[in-house]
């Protein structure tokens, strides 16, 4: 059948109310962990955002933030945060939902002792003050604009106190949350059971729960789409999706996502310290056939590092075009007039081997030689944290939606290694842009400074922009109304299943 | 003697083809065995005994060796010619077979009682516990001690003698018509042996059974023999009666073998010798086969080939020597 | 006799040799059971002699030859070859000792290698042991082949292509490539047919008297063990029940075991049918279960209390020794 | 004792027979392999195998690497006999050139696996005891140990090539060898034959190697030939990881693991280079077979 | 025999010693800091390195070896880095599945394998034999998710007769066994055949002619069991493969099993799960051996144990 445009909700909109059912996802991996304040890993969150957790601000299906817990919010001054939360809520341990709830989370969060590998991005809170049962205050140490972007997402979970309180190592594999759905058991490797919360402050959902399978392989996960054995699955090929839209009996869904790919250089290695060569090489490769021969058409062309979903996003900044001619010229210029010999270095996503061998046969038309090298995850992270690299394939997904979540990591002179500079490009001009944006209050100027920092990125060709991500899920006929957001969570509130 | 014939060897050929020419391992051999009655086979190693046997059972390997002519009959049925299911009905039940080797004969890994009772199922309605109590009981009679532990071990487990008794055991086991013992009594002591000769007369006795027994141990054939065919490369040189054989050996082969004996009651320093070795199967001698070491040979001899004939005492001798008395008498001289 | 036999230099002495095999066991709470193939004897072997082991099948004979081979350890037991114990030699030692104390194989079909033509098996032979120069190898080969009586033509044949008497020689041709001062023959000539058979024991014997070889001949041929030996050791269930020379055996035999063996021998001689002889009854006790006191005493026509009793000693003079309670 | 027994004059054509009679064996050995429709086909097999790794150059009539994204996953037609890939390479000349990787990456892993598992199968299996539960337990080791942990040690230990690539699923292949021919070895050592050659004094290296050996070549044979086929799908495994032949080498086994996305909407993606790699495998096939046929005397003639 | 399996038990010691050294030391040496992969996307330095204090993976690596191990006979084999959760219980969770796949698979391996094999025995070089080769080698060069997925879709998509994915009937076992079961079943029916055909060339295969015993029996009977030595290693060797879990065929149908755990967990570089898991897969490894061994002996009484 066809398919949605992003942003709309699966299907027709008048739900014909059926109730019940277990919808059933199946997925490419298991959670690793669902102690959100341990989550790195999307598959995880997945299982747990706006599901069995729900945090004080969240986003709707534009990226804007929007209450959640919290009724409202006010900025009495540039580092003071106070919200207000909603009355009646309880935890699905009973416990009740208050403003002492909060400060619990954040601070078991921040406590160092705790080891959370999401402490840094909340770290500039210096205090959380419960001002009366439904008021909680968030102290920062300095001006940060980024916050609620922050505590929208699946790091800023509230925890239930109790369990926090009583035994809080058993969060990472029973959660507790306030979420509609309740967690009912893990089965390590295989699937993961949410049954809805009969409790639930805000509107029931529909189904009576979710059952998150794990089935490794894309062409399993789509015959048991087919075959009606499971509702929805999330990754899905993108060699497939012409059969896809042609069948009858299953449909694709396709949102845009806050995720980008690039080929990146390392600014610091010769001979990428030489921003001709760079330039050279951003000339010399066509972004378009990458897009529709590797992605056949999923995702669009990316102009920056940054996609046009993320606060911060600006269409003025303008990538180089193809032009062959111009790369030589500039090779030329920058004394490798006989070609040039170079690695390029790739994680082992099948999509992203396709496209280093078309980037290697693209260059060749410039004289520049390309080994490619394969590596499996962990090494291959160990080599762009190294930096070692030449020139690298990289993406940047971005859970907050925030810009500089993207500037900060991926172009911060203190961001080098593993915080995501991984072109290890240093620019006084771009770290001051950037620092001044994340305390910048006023949207508009923000996104003027980020616009003005990636004005300069792009000028110096730290990189080259490839492509947008976008999230496909396919689900079949029975299954109505639910849509996926920008980060690829499932939202399921008013899904049905007949 | 009025005795019913059981198998009758005709003109049997078995060849075998090779890059280097044909040999032929059996070549024209004629014979009768009556119920009751032993027939000894000897002669020289390879002179194709083993082959004549495993011709009468049709198990002569194949390629390369082949049955090229000749018939044999079992009560007037020629084996050549029936199917490999009758065929089955006639190996182990009506002709069974002692093998000459009884290491590689016996299947190495499955229990020696195992292998008897099977043969003994195969041929009787008996079932699983009785074949097994009638295999214990067989390998008792050739003289197993604790033939019950025996029976569960393998052919490993025990001695050369012992399996050749299991061996025998098997082809006693179905009370077989006619029974082709190679070689059966080699590895076995002589208080053993005796005890297997004697066995093997009281069955036949019982069972009116032919055996035909292939040895080189010219004792045992004095013991046990009635008729005794002297085989010397592929052909009977020689065929009579046991006492014809022995009280007057007519052949020179066949004298050559008596008096290469070892005496048991007087001290020799050497034992007299044939001259010369057995002629190559590639490479036969002119004329007579045995001409080269034959210490009475003639220039007819070398050149022209002797045909068995049969003297006036019924033996049949294949030697221009006895070949002025020759007499156009049936093969049958009794 | 006595002065003849002292004078002579032992090669092989072996003392005490036992050699017990595990059986299985139907269930573990049985006791453990072995099979007493050979049971503590001891004999020497004097250099230049033939001593002929006889005895009934199963009564531990071919184990006799396996263990001085070496190619089962003993359980007990030493062995000594010229005075030197072979367990104390290395593993290289060894080998080359091997080449001294060769074996004829009971079973011919089993001991050669089916893959190797004659020419390898002999070839190989002799190179193991160096023996012959390898030029000279093809002229000793031919040699070898004429003393056992096969055509030159086997050297290129496979031995699958020969029968059962024929691959015997090769195996005796074998055993003879590498000069060995010992040879064991086990069973050497029961495949062979008579004539073949006179000419390998006229063979072994002038090639003893030629090289000073000495053979520990296993057989149970009586006619023929009595042309060959010089002495003659009588086996029964593993145990040592006679020895002496072969004079003293055959014309005076001490054991009734021995004398029934001897009363048994076919003749081949058609008049001596009605022979009388000595049948022995009981069963044939199993080396699993052996009885007590003599081993022999559930046959012997002379068994009474005390041989179901006690172990009677080797006793005797004039190296004529017999394990009899009730010798005359 | 040579010279005092009379022997009748040794023929003077000794030497010169005895060379004819090793090309005799030849012939002989040649005729009953030749006599072997199966094992000649299997031998022609492998020769234009041979064949065309040499001269793929000239068999091919595209570049093997020109991606042309335009032109992608076009169904075999005159043009492209095998059809373009999913980057519009043309499917028979990647063939072509991958036979001489698929085939060095297959006959160096199973050589280096089959010479190493060989000789601790033999070790292990002939002298027992505790020589063989070392090398009896590092096998289960090897055997359980995950063949992407061992291949990534290698890379890490050998850096990233395609030699280590051989060793690597060389490596793998060692206990299946080992296994197979110690299980033979238990059971042929107890041989009689051996026992003869033994008490000849023979060392052991000349029983295990010269009597032993050949009389279990025929599991070895099979085990080698079969898994051939195996180590030129696991070399394609290894690719990943950054071992072994990188894109865009034309590796079969790549190149069928790559076909897996196309199943059903282009299956010949894979079918080609699965039918180059089983066709590959019969001809070993039946070549061993031949050779292990022609070398066992008993079936002669 | 009992003292035998008693003391090949005790080999269990040094093979866990040997296994979770080298384990322990290639992923030492293997890039990829756990640390970095855990703490995901973007995180900071010194988060990372806090995680790896927390990991206790700044301790010295013979600390961590010595403590590790001490625990492992203790019977505690850690808890994972990435879940936090108890190795064993993890290990133990997809034990049993992966038992019960490679059972069946074996069965079809054996039943499958061994016919083909024997009908291909019994006439050499006949056009059964030549069929039946081809089909076993078309089988072996075929990789098992391409099998896997193709049967998937003609059972479980065209035909809807079997589910597609799961482990939760015999009826999800059918299709993953049959898919892992066809590919041994290749090695396993050349094996038989060539054997056999050493075998029927035996002087004891002639006696069971002669006692009239029928060409079947002599062939299950006689020619079989002589034959089964190498039969049984493959047979063996192919059981214990799979013990050690079958990723490729475990993600096709989605089972849960050890192979994907090691796999992922070396992906996630989760030492101690690795380690557990080669651990769990060599003992089973070493306890098919000895079973193997046990079943040489049992076949062959010659061959001798130790
Ligand atoms: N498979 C074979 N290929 C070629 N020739 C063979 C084969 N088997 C036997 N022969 C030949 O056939 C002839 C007869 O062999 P056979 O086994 O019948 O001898 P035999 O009389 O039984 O000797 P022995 O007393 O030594 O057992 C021999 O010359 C032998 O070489
Ligand atoms: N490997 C073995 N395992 C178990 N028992 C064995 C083994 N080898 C021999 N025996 C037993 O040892 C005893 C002696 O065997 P041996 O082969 O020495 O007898 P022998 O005197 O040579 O007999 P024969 O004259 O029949 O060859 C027999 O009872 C036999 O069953
Ligand atoms: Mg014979
Ligand atoms: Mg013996
Ligand atoms: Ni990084």
């Amino acid at each position: 059948s066809t398919s949605n445009t992003s942003n709309e909700t699966a299907a027709n909109e008048s739900s014909s109310e059926k109730k019940g059912g277990i919808l059933k996802v199946v997925r490419l991996s298991d959670a690793t962990n669902l102690d959100p304040h341990f989550i790195t890993d999307i598959p995880s969150a997945n299982v747990l955002y706006q599901k069995v957790y729900e945090t004080l601000v969240t986003f709707n299906k534009e990226m804007e933030i929007v209450p959640g817990l919290a009724k409202s919010w006010e900025q009495p001054d540039e580092t003071t945060w106070v919200f207000t939360l909603n009355e009646g809520i309880t935890f699905h341990d009973g416990s009740k939902f208050n403003a002492e709830a909060v400060k619990k989370t954040f601070e078991r969060l921040l406590e160092p002792n705790t080891g959370s590998p999401q402490r840094d991005k909340l770290s500039m809170i210096k205090e959380v003050n419960v001002l009366d049962e439904y008021k909680v205050e968030l102290k920062l140490s300095a001006p940060y604009a980024p916050l609620l972007s922050i505590l929208a997402s699946n790091e800023g979970s509230i925890l239930s106190p109790k369990s926090l309180e009583e035994n809080p190592d058993t969060l990472s594999k029973h959660p507790v949350g306030t979420g509609p759905f309740k967690f009912e058991s893990w089965k390590s490797g295989e699937s993961i059971t949410l049954i809805k919360y009969d409790k639930y402050w805000g509107e029931k959902p529909n189904i009576d729960g979710i059952e998150f399978s794990v089935v490794p392989e894309e062409a399993t996960r789509l015959a048991m789409i087919e075959t009606g054995e499971a509702h929805i699955t999330d990754q899905v090929p993108v060699t497939e999706i012409e059969r896809i839209e042609s069948s009858d009996t299953i449909n694709l869904y396709r949102t845009e996502g806050l995720a980008v790919e690039y080929v990146g250089f390392n600014t610091q290695k010769a001979p990428f310290d030489n921003v001709k060569v760079r330039q050279a090489i951003s000339s010399a490769i066509e972004r378009e056939a990458i897009i529709k021969g590797i992605y056949n058409g999923v995702g669009t062309l990316a102009n920056s590092a940054m996609s046009p979903k993320v606060f911060g996003y600006s269409k003025n900044i303008k990538p180089y075009e193809y032009d062959p001619n111009k790369a030589k010229q500039l090779l030329k210029e920058a004394g490798f007039e006989d070609g040039l010999e170079l690695t390029l270095i790739t994680s082992d996503r099948k999509e992203r081997i396709n496209m280093a061998e078309v980037i290697q046969s693209q260059l060749k038309g410039i004289g520049v030689k390309v080994d490619i090298q394969v590596l499996e995850y962990g090494a291959y992270i160990e080599a762009v944290d190294s930096g070692e690299q030449d020139m690298f394939i990289g993406g940047w997904g971005n859970a907050t939606g925030d810009g500089d979540y993207n500037q900060y990591n991926l172009f911060h002179s203190s961001s080098h290694g593993s915080p995501g500079n991984h072109f290890f490009y240093t620019n006084e001009k771009v770290d001051k842009l950037i620092e001044q944006a994340r305390k910048e209050t006023n949207p508009e100027v923000r996104k003027q400074l980020y616009e003005e920092a990636m004005t300069i990125e792009m000028e110096e060709a730290v990189y080259i922009p490839i492509r947008n991500y976008e999230h496909l899920a396919v689900y079949n006929n029975d299954v109505k109304n639910f849509w996926l957001n920008a980060v690829n969570y499932l939202m399921v509130n008013e899904a049905t299943i007949e | 003697m009025s005795k019913e014939v059981v198998l009758e060897v005709s003109n049997l050929k078995t060849h075998f083809s090779s890059k280097n020419g044909v040999t032929k391992a059996v070549d024209g051999i004629d014979f009768v065995l009556h119920e009751s009655e032993t027939l000894g086979i000897v002669g020289e190693s390879g002179c194709g005994k083993s082959m004549t046997s495993l011709s009468i059972l049709r198990l002569v390997p194949s390629p390369p060796g082949e049955i090229v002519d000749g018939t044999i009959s079992l009560k007037g049925k020629n084996i050549l010619q029936m199917s490999e299911k009758e065929m089955r009905h006639v190996r182990g039940n009506q002709i069974s077979m002692i093998f000459q080797e009884p290491m590689t004969s016996l299947n190495p890994v499955i229990p020696v009682g195992e292998q008897i009772a099977e043969a003994i199922r195969v041929h009787q309605r008996l079932n699983k516990k009785e074949a097994w109590k009638k295999a214990v009981e067989m390998l008792e009679l050739v003289g197993i001690p604790s033939p019950e532990k025996r029976a569960k071990q393998e052919p490993f487990q025990l001695s050369g003698g012992m399996r050749q008794r299991v061996m025998i055991a098997m082809a006693l086991a179905c009370n077989p018509e006619v029974l082709i013992a190679d070689e059966p009594t080699t590895a076995l002591d002589v208080t053993i042996q005796a005890q297997i000769l004697k066995l093997m007369k009281d069955l036949q006795k019982k069972l009116n059974m032919g055996i035909i027994f292939i040895t080189h141990d010219l004792g045992v054939v004095a013991e046990l023999c009635d008729k005794v065919a002297v085989m010397y490369a592929g052909q009977i040189v020689e065929y009579s009666t046991a006492e014809q054989l022995f009280t007057n050996p007519k052949h020179p082969y066949t004298s050559g073998l008596m008096s290469s004996l070892p005496k048991l009651h007087e001290d020799q320093e050497e034992l007299q010798t044939m001259k010369g070795n057995v002629p190559s199967p590639y490479d036969m001698p002119k004329g007579c086969r045995f001409s080269p070491r034959c210490p009475l040979a003639t220039a007819q001899c070398h050149v022209e080939e002797p045909s068995l004939n049969t003297l006036d005492d019924g033996s049949q001798i294949r030697c221009f020597l006895y070949s002025q008395n020759i007499q156009q008498k049936g093969v049958e001289a009794e | 006799m006595t002065t003849t036999l002292t004078k002579r230099k032992p090669i092989l002495e072996i003392k005490g040799l036992k050699q017990y095999f595990p059986v299985k066991r139907e269930s573990l709470f049985q006791p453990r059971q072995e099979v007493k193939a050979v049971d503590d004897i001891s004999f020497t072997l004097f250099e230049g002699e033939t001593l002929s082991i006889v005895g009934e099948s199963g009564c531990g004979k071919s184990t006799t030859g396996r263990a001085i081979l070496q190619l089962d350890k003993p359980t007990e037991g030493t062995i000594k070859y010229n005075g030197v114990d072979l367990n104390s030699l290395s593993k290289k030692e060894m080998r080359k000792m091997r080449g001294d104390i060769q074996v004829i194989f009971q079973d011919p079909f089993a001991s050669l290698n089916p893959r190797q033509t004659v020419r390898k098996i002999l070839k190989e032979a002799m190179t193991i042991q160096k023996v012959v120069p390898p030029s000279q190898q093809e002229k000793r080969m031919r040699e070898l082949l004429d003393y056992v009586g096969l055509p030159i033509i086997s050297l290129d044949r496979l031995p699958h292509e020969f029968s059962g008497g024929q691959r015997q020689r090769i195996g005796i041709a074998r055993a003879l490539a590498v000069n060995p001062k010992i040879i064991i023959c086990d069973e050497a000539v029961s495949a062979l047919d008579v004539s073949i058979q006179a000419q390998i024991l006229n063979l072994l014997k002038r090639l003893q008297k030629e090289f000073h070889l000495t053979y520990l001949f296993i057989s149970h041929d009586l006619s023929v063990v009595r042309h060959i030996s010089d002495r003659v050791m009588v086996m029964y269930l593993g145990k040592l029940v006679e020895v002496g020379s072969k004079h003293q055996l055959f014309q005076q035999p001490a054991h009734p075991y021995t004398k029934a063996l001897l009363s048994a021998i076919p003749v081949a001689d058609i008049t001596t049918k009605s022979r009388e002889r000595i049948i022995l009854k009981g069963d044939v006790p199993s080396p699993l279960n052996p009885p007590s006191g003599c081993k022999f005493h559930t046959r012997c026509p002379l068994a009474t209390e005390l041989c179901k009793a006690e172990l009677p000693p080797m006793i005797g003079n004039e190296g004529h020794f017999a394990r009899c309670h009730y010798l005359q | 004792m040579t010279s005092e027994l009379k022997v009748e004059e040794i023929q003077p054509a000794l030497t010169e027979s005895k060379t004819s009679l090793f090309r005799e064996r030849m012939k002989q050995f040649w005729e009953s392999f030749s006599k072997n429709k199966a094992a000649v086909l299997g031998g022609a097999i492998v020769l234009i195998y041979i064949l065309v790794a040499f001269f793929a150059p000239l068999l091919a009539s595209y570049d093997p690497y020109e991606i042309d994204l335009t032109n992608k996953l076009q169904p075999p037609s005159m043009e492209h006999w095998m059809g373009t890939d999913d980057k519009g390479r043309d499917i028979l000349a990647r063939i072509l050139y991958g036979s001489r990787l698929s085939m060095g990456v297959g006959f160096a892993a199973v050589t280096f696996g089959a010479f190493f598992g060989i000789i601790m199968g033999l070790v292990a299996g002939y002298y027992g005891g505790w020589l063989d539960t070392i090398i009896s337990r590092i096998l289960d080791v090897m055997l359980a140990f995950p063949g992407i942990l061992l291949a990534l040690a290698i890379i890490s230990a050998l850096g990233p090539s395609l030699i280590n690539v051989m060793i690597a699923v060389g490596v793998f292949s060692i206990p299946l060898f080992a296994r197979v021919v110690r299980g033979s070895m238990l059971e042929t050592k107890k041989l009689e034959y051996i026992d003869a050659i033994r008490s000849l004094g023979a060392n052991d290296a000349t029983i295990i190697f010269k009597h032993i050996l050949p009389n279990i070549l025929s599991p070895i044979i099979i085990q080698g030939t079969l898994r051939l086929a195996t180590a030129i799908l696991s070399a394609a495994g290894l690719s990943f990881l950054g071992l072994g032949a990188q894109p865009p080498s034309p590796e079969w086994g790549t190149m069928l693991s790559n076909g897996r996305d196309f199943l059903f909407s282009a299956p010949y993606m894979a079918i080609f280079p699965g039918l180059a790699i089983s066709i590959l495998v019969l001809g070993f096939n039946l070549f061993g077979d031949g050779l292990r046929d022609a070398l066992d005397p008993r079936l002669k003639s | 025999m009992a003292f035998y399996i008693f003391r090949r038990l005790l080999e269990v010691i040094p093979v866990v010693f040997g296994v979770t050294l080298v384990v322990f030391f290639i992923m030492q040496m293997v890039p990829g800091d756990p640390a970095v992969i855990l703490a995901g996307e973007g995180a900071s330095k010194e988060a990372i390195n806090l995680l790896r204090e927390e990991l206790g993976l700044n301790r010295p690596l013979y600390v961590q070896y010595g403590d590790y191990i001490m625990n492992v006979f203790q019977g505690d084999f850690g808890t994972s880095l990435k879940s936090q959760q108890p190795v064993l219980q993890e290990v133990m969770a997809r034990l049993p599945i992966t038992i019960e796949l490679a059972f069946y698979s074996t069965l079809i391996t054996i039943v499958l394998g061994m016919t083909a094999g024997i009908i291909s025995a019994v006439r050499p070089y006949s056009a059964t034999d030549i069929t039946v080769m081809i089909v076993a080698l078309l089988g072996i060069s075929l990789p098992s998710f391409w099998l896997g997925l193709l049967l998937m879709y003609v059972f479980s998509v065209q035909l809807q007769i079997l589910p597609v994915a799961g482990w939760d009937s015999i009826l999800h076992i059918i299709l993953p066994a049959l898919t892992l079961g066809v590919g041994g079943a290749a090695i396993v029916a050349r094996m038989t055949r060539s054997s056999m055909l050493e075998v029927v060339r035996q002087d004891y295969i002639r006696t069971a002619r002669a006692k009239g015993l029928k060409g079947i029996v002599i062939i299950y009977k006689h020619a079989l069991r002589n034959a089964l030595i190498p039969v049984i290693t493959v047979v063996g060797l192919q059981f214990g493969a799979l013990l050690g879990g079958t990723v490729l065929i475990e993600s096709v149908f989605a089972i849960n099993g050890l192979g994907r755990m090691i796999i992922d967990s070396i992906r996630m570089r989760d030492l101690p799960m690795v380690q557990g898991g080669v651990l769990i897969a060599s003992l089973v490894f070493v306890f098919v051996n000895l079973f193997v061994d046990i079943l040489y002996r049992f076949f062959n009484k010659r061959i001798e144990l130790n």
